[in-house]
């Protein structure tokens, strides 16, 4: 059974007709690693803010489910559904420089949840954060702990808030392209860290990203967003295999292989993307019906 | 439309809507005084420095000092400190009797010694008293049992006005020489009615009554002065009820207040006057005459001060010695016209010159001119109004180079000619702005006359000569508004000075 | 050692300033028109009396010269002797320091109550109605100057409800058991409630004449940083993490927000002080305001130039005051 | 590609179109004053003096707005007052713009003894008490309107320095500017070039604020008695004027107040709409 469903999920721009995500529908069983693939701006991290409740204001969600292990988090009052997601939900954020808060300790930054929202004491809380920091690599945990985000490297931030997210023990954490703000030599540390993590915790991980390679070594399913759209949803084995939407072909042709660097770098067809374009305003159409 | 607490209440900026009910004044007993008083006082030596010649604030030294001579509200002399006082025969010496069983605030006896002393002190130039060339026609002056002698130097008919006049107050000889002036500001004595308790610079004076003062202890015990600047804060003190004597406020509020409170506005000794510089246009007495006959002061004072004024066509005012009420100088529009075109001016080719004058210094000076320049432009004279500050005056004044028309106020609380028409008329004097010879010669003889109805019949001449010539235009004379609240009955001071000791329960 | 350096540029600076300001003011004030001297003639006064009067109080030299017998007079300590009241300047300007000091700080808490209420209000109800009407009202608190404030809190709370008192600092009737001029604080010291609500009641209104355009400032500014701070990923990682959107913004947003509004509060600060002489005035509240006033009128050249540079040392000082503050809340400097 | 954002289009917030209506028909009136105004507005009666407006009992017809003590029409003397009002935030605005932001962006961009000398010069200026400094200046210039300007230029011109000198540091240390003096630019002219239009936004805010604020530092000078000394009308001397007589004649204050505080308000909001427009950060 899938530890979190969203059926048909749609939201648009709050008093205006302009449609975000359009009756998205998405699985994710307990402990699968699936990517949210889509070019920017495709509408795939507002599906890890819709799950998480932080949506811009601008925007509204106009219908559909979010369940997370049964229950549906639309329907429950906000109070209660913020303690829900703090429990069972996690974030790792995109750009570690602005994602830790610049005038607190790094400590009460990792323990501020497990004691204010899940009521652990102080030196529990405490004593899981030098657990975590040691198990995301971090040297010296305790001297961490006591400084300052503007001591540390961009790196180590991104392993602090790793460990951060880990530290409530989430049923699901959703990644928003948590590589993309860090340079190539670091990122592959970091995913190395977060797939280790996951399997040791048997997390479900919703790994947003616009990076083909990064889904291919991490996830094991993925779906492709176009325009809020979900095009195809497939394992991991079979997309690579035999994609199943033009769009997703296109995309994959898009990708640079390290085994063929200067052929493979082939744009996406305008074909493609008036077909693909046609498609959304269908969908458009037969919601309105 | 008069307007009442509840639409100005639906008006206020603010926005506040409130229940407004009726704020009766605290008619119940008073038992500590409290005056609002429209300026500060800097210093407390009555005798030296710029708030020795400002009369706005003599009222104040009044009731912590004695004068030499007591000025009752009428203006007229009276026994104070000294109880008999004139020039011996051939008018070479001044002798005075002092009174006796009179005693300081710090209980030590008062003596001639300290009236010798004053008079010789204001005399001497080092000391830096502004009247100096009054007090120094006076030498060595000295003490004979409760008589204090001192010789002419050079004879002054008005010595003795002096002595209930600017600077003519009598200090404490030994304590003032034990503190020396410094210990003096800090803790100041005098045998005066009030006795300083507490001075706050900027905010309040706490005086305690002279139990033993010689002319009987006065009705309240504690009075509070609050030195309260600004026009409309003195208004809500007293309606507020926090104050319960106040001067110096708009007309227009005098009258609404004065239903509810008791209000009493009598003259004073200071008249609104426009000052003529024998400059420009000005030399030309057609051009004066016409601007003096086309004021029609009556009116400006009925619509401008709610009637509170008291028009004058000489620089006298009817308490004053040498008032003449046969020189008028009506309102005559026609005239005006008439004296312009003979000089070749008229409504649509105006005379032009500049007027200047404060602006809230006095009450409403500046609408008063504006008021001025309007009926002026009616007949053809074109005003143009430049305002500036009252330091500004002195320092043009004393460089003689005022504009051709000036607005002033001229104060005057011992009424003798020579302190009102001679020192703003007489040509040498700083203070004065139109050189005239004529005036000159006319007022040299005066200074020095001895025979006092001969010297008041020769300045009379000189009003007369100067209100048909049109030397200077005077307005009005002013009138002080006094508010008290129903528990106190104020007996208001021709000089405009307040003084707490004229205060009792109703 | 770099701690030290900059301590000694910043002296340094500061000294010029009032040097600067001292040179400015001595000569504009000896160019007004109106000398102390017209102020003091009688009636009857004759030429030699004004010669007599400005030898006595030096204004016969030249002004270069005056300025060197004032400042080598200022460097022991002498600041001259006002004209009006004969008093040492020095020790008259400290004597109403506190009163200003005080409705100045009182002014600037009232303000940063109402504004960063306001800010707060703000950002919690973004996007709504309200927002948009607290927004209006910071303009229209700015849109009316500061003496009007008074006025209008003269008419409503001084006559038509008297809540407060309308003039002055403390009611005159107290025996005063205060050795410094500093009553509020000294009240509060000796425990003495009763003395301290009554100088409160005469300082509320001229405090709050002052605060409402400050309080308009500060709100705008507030609202301004914390939208910004709103947008940044921790504020969003807090909320992930279970908070409600008041914690958010008062442990998250608010602590980074204020940082940036402090030096601009400080500087305004600085212009609230300055603006005091207008509602001490009106309120006849005795401050240095309300003396300097008198002091223009009257021509009081050495008061005024006492006054001018005792605003000038406070100026200095606060925004020393404010930068020391900003590297003591910022980590970042913190540890330079 | 279809994006979502770029359909957030902004439409034009009221507050910027009430406060832009308000000012245009506010400059319309200043043009206009001498033929919409009912009245001269020096024309005086003193038989005529403090009739209340038109919709309270006893009015006199023409006076629409009362007149005050000296029998003048308020409304012709506001429109008259709108010239000078306009003229005041117009003049003294844009002068201590020029002066404030000219040398805001040399101390900011050419750093060095510049900056040095025009900071000092900052830090004295400021270290003035406005009120009291402008109450001196007015004493040595004399009250008039070209004296009112030059007290507000030489109190104001050091809000434009500080704000602007801050912005051109900050734009200074940016790439672009570095490539624009690759390019073998003089100094000065990449500054004019590539520093001016980057700082003109943040300008044109600070102009608008500041004009607004030079009315009310004429209101304030009305008030200790030191605005202009002709008859010309201005708010400022009629809120003092009707002062005294608040209870019996509110009109006299209560119009021009009214008149001030949309026009300061308009100013200011004007100024927080520019700023949002320009605000990059999407709300």
């Amino acid at each position: 059974m899938s530890y979190l469903t969203i059926r048909n999920l749609s939201a648009n721009l709050k008093g205006r007709p302009d449609r975000i995500l359009r009756n998205v529908s998405l699985q994710v069983a307990a402990g699968e690693v699936r990517g949210l693939v889509g070019e920017s701006g495709a509408g795939k991290s507002m599906i890890g803010k819709a799950i998480l409740g932080t949506l811009p204001l601008s925007i509204e969600i106009t219908g559909g489910e979010i369940i997370l292990d049964g229950t549906d988090l639309l329907k429950l009052p906000p109070a209660q559904r913020r303690t829900r997601i703090g429990q069972f939900c996690a974030l790792i954020p995109q750009d570690p420089l602005t994602a830790l808060n610049p005038s607190r300790r790094i400590g009460p930054q990792i323990t501020n949840r497990l004691v204010d929202i899940l009521r652990w004491t102080r030196a529990d809380a405490e004593k899981r954060a030098r657990e975590l920091l040691a198990e995301v690599h971090i040297p010296d945990p305790e001297r961490v702990m006591r400084s300052y985000p503007h001591e540390l490297s961009g790196g180590m931030r991104q392993r602090i808030l790793i460990a951060s997210a880990f530290a409530a023990e989430p049923k699901l954490i959703v990644a928003d392209e948590p590589t993309t703000a860090l340079d190539v030599t670091v990122q592959k540390q970091i995913l190395k860290l977060i797939a280790e993590m996951q399997a040791r915790h048997g997390t479900a991980l919703l790994f947003v990203t616009h990076d083909l390679g990064v889904v291919s070594k991490v996830c094991q399913s993925l779906s492709v967003l176009y325009g809020g759209l979900v095009l195809e949803d497939s394992r991991m084995t079979d997309f690579f295999h035999a994609p199943k939407h033009p769009y997703s072909r296109a995309l994959l042709a898009a990708t640079p292989k390290y085994t063929d660097p200067d052929g493979s770098l082939t744009p996406v067809p305008d074909a493609v993307v008036a077909a693909t374009r046609a498609e959304v305003e269908a969908a458009d159409r037969s919601a309105h019906v | 439309m008069k307007l009442n607490r509840r639409a100005l209440l639906q008006l206020s900026a603010a926005g506040v809507s409130l229940a407004a009910f009726g704020l009766p004044a605290r008619a119940q007993a008073i038992d500590e005084l409290v005056i609002a008083y429209n300026v500060n006082l800097p210093a407390w030596d009555p005798t030296t420095g710029p708030s020795a010649v400002n009369p706005t604030i003599q009222g104040l030294y009044q009731a912590v000092f004695d004068q030499y001579i007591l000025q009752q509200p009428d203006l007229k002399p009276a026994p104070g400190l000294l109880t008999e006082w004139g020039w011996n025969d051939d008018r070479t010496q001044v002798w005075m009797t002092v009174r006796e069983g009179v005693t300081w605030h710090d209980g030590s006896p008062f003596t001639a010694e300290d009236v010798a002393w004053s008079l010789a002190r204001v005399a001497d130039p080092a000391t830096g008293s502004p009247i100096q060339f009054v007090w120094g026609t006076l030498q060595n002056h000295r003490v004979e049992g409760n008589k204090v002698i001192a010789d002419v130097k050079q004879f002054d008919p008005t010595i003795f006005k002096w002595m209930y006049f600017l600077t003519g107050y009598v200090l404490p000889k030994a304590y003032f020489e034990k503190v020396g002036a410094e210990g003096f500001e800090a803790a100041p004595i005098g045998t005066g009615p009030y006795m300083v308790e507490k001075f706050e610079r900027n905010a309040f004076v706490r005086l305690k009554a002279n139990a033993n003062y010689w002319g009987g202890k006065p009705d309240f015990d504690t009075v509070t002065i609050k030195f309260v600047t600004d026009a409309a804060a003195r208004v809500a003190e007293i309606e507020s009820g926090n104050a319960h004597v106040t001067l110096e406020i708009p007309y227009e509020e005098y009258d609404r207040l004065k239903a509810t409170l008791t209000g009493t506005a009598a003259p004073v000794s200071d008249i609104g006057m426009i000052f003529l510089n024998d400059i420009e246009v000005m030399t030309d007495p057609n051009v004066r005459k016409a601007a003096a006959y086309a004021i029609d002061k009556q009116t400006i004072i009925d619509r401008l001060l709610s009637g509170y004024g008291v028009p004058i066509d000489t620089l006298e005012t009817p308490q004053y010695d040498a008032y003449d009420a046969g020189i008028k100088v009506g309102y005559n529009p026609e005239k005006a016209v008439e004296l312009l075109a003979a000089s070749g001016y008229s409504v649509d080719n105006p005379v032009k010159f500049k007027i200047q004058t404060t602006k809230g210094f006095k009450p409403k000076d500046y609408e008063m001119v504006q008021a001025i320049v309007g009926l002026w432009r009616k007949v053809g004279i074109e005003a143009e109004i430049e305002v500036y500050e009252i330091a500004k005056h002195y320092e043009l004044r004393a460089a003689d180079q005022l504009a051709p028309a000036a607005f002033y106020n001229w104060g005057n609380s011992v009424g003798d000619p020579t302190t009102s028409t001679g020192f703003a008329m007489y040509g040498p004097s700083p203070h004065s702005v139109w050189d005239g010879q004529d005036v000159i010669d006319m007022i040299n003889p005066l200074w020095g006359e001895p025979d006092e109805a001969k010297r008041i019949d020769g300045w009379k001449k000189v009003d007369a000569h100067i209100a048909e010539n049109a030397l200077v235009i005077p307005l009005l004379q002013y009138v002080q508004p006094i508010l008290s609240a129903p528990g106190v009955v104020v007996t208001p001071h021709a000089s405009g000075a307040l003084l707490p000791q004229l205060m009792k329960r109703a | 050692m770099q701690l030290l350096q900059s301590v000694l540029t910043r002296l340094f600076t500061t000294l010029i300033t009032l040097i600067g300001v001292a040179v400015i003011v001595f000569f504009v004030i000896r160019v007004v028109p109106g000398t102390p001297i017209a102020m003091m003639l009688p009636p009857g006064a004759t030429e030699d009396d004004v010669a007599r009067l400005t030898a006595l109080y030096g204004l016969d030299k030249s002004i270069p010269q005056q300025f060197l017998i004032w400042l080598s007079g200022t460097l022991h300590g002498d600041f001259g002797t006002s004209i009006t009241t004969r008093q040492p300047v020095l020790a008259l300007v400290l004597s109403r320091l506190p009163a200003t000091l005080e409705l100045s700080i009182m002014a600037l808490v009232i303000a940063t109550a109402i504004g960063g209420f306001m800010a707060l209000t703000g950002t919690r109800l973004r996007g709504t109605k309200t927002e948009a009407a607290i927004d209006i009202s910071n303009g229209m608190a700015l849109s009316v100057p500061d003496f009007l404030w008074g006025l209008i809190l003269i008419l409503g709370f001084g006559v038509l409800i008297p809540i407060f008192h309308i003039s002055g600092r403390i009611s005159p009737s107290l025996d005063l058991p205060f050795t410094s001029n500093f009553y509020l604080f000294e009240s509060v010291l000796r425990l003495r409630f009763d003395l301290w609500a009554d100088i409160v009641a005469h300082m509320f209104m001229p405090a709050l004449a002052l605060a409402i355009p400050l309080a308009a400032i500060i709100g705008q500014l507030l609202k301004q940083s914390l939208k910004e701070t709103m947008h940044l990923d921790y504020v969003t990682l807090a909320r992930t993490k279970g908070y409600g959107e008041n914690h958010v913004i008062l442990h998250e947003a608010l602590p980074n927000a204020i940082l940036p509004t402090l030096t601009l509060v400080g500087v305004q600060f600085t212009f609230l002080i300055g603006g005091t002489v207008i509602i001490e005035r009106l309120f006849s509240y005795e401050g240095l305001g309300n003396m300097a006033i008198d002091a223009v009128i009257n021509r009081d050249l050495p008061l005024i130039q006492g006054i001018v540079i005792l605003f000038a040392v406070i100026f200095t000082a606060v925004n020393l005051l404010v930068d020391l503050c900003y590297a003591a809340l910022n980590p970042r400097l913190r540890h330079a | 590609m279809l994006d979502g954002r770029s359909q957030i289009k902004r439409k034009l917030p009221p507050r910027l179109i009430l406060s832009a209506g308000w000012l245009i028909l506010l400059g319309a009136a200043a043009m206009l004053a001498p033929w919409i105004a009912p009245k001269d507005p020096l024309a005086q009666d003193l038989f005529l003096g403090q009739l209340p407006p038109a919709w309270v009992q006893g009015h006199e017809p023409g006076y629409l707005l009362g007149t005050d003590s000296l029998g003048r029409d308020v409304l012709s003397r506001i429109l008259y007052g709108t010239r000078l009002a306009l003229t005041v935030a117009l003049l003294a605005g844009s002068i201590t713009c020029i002066i404030g932001a000219t040398l805001g962006l040399l101390a900011g961009f050419l750093r060095g003894w510049v900056d040095i000398m025009i900071s000092r010069a900052i830090d004295i200026w400021m270290a003035f008490p406005p009120v009291l400094f402008s109450i001196l200046l007015i004493a040595v210039l004399g009250p008039g309107l070209t004296s009112i300007i030059i007290a507000i230029v030489v109190i104001d011109w050091t809000r434009f320095a500080r704000v602007i000198r801050a912005e051109a540091m900050t734009q200074g240390a940016m790439d672009y500017v570095a490539s624009a003096q690759v390019a073998g630019r003089t100094r000065l002219s990449t500054m004019f070039t590539e520093i001016l239009p980057n700082v003109l936004p943040t300008i044109t805010v600070l102009l608008t604020l500041e004009m607004g604020i030079a009315i009310i530092v004429e209101a304030i000078l009305s008030f200790v008695n030191l605005s202009i000394s002709t008859d010309d009308p201005t708010w400022g001397g009629m809120i003092a004027e009707g002062r005294t007589s608040i209870h019996q004649a509110w009109w006299v204050l209560v119009f021009p107040l009214i008149t001030l505080f949309l026009t300061v308000l308009s100013f200011s909001q004007l100024g927080e709409g520019l700023k949002d427009r320009f605000d990059p950060v999407l709300r």
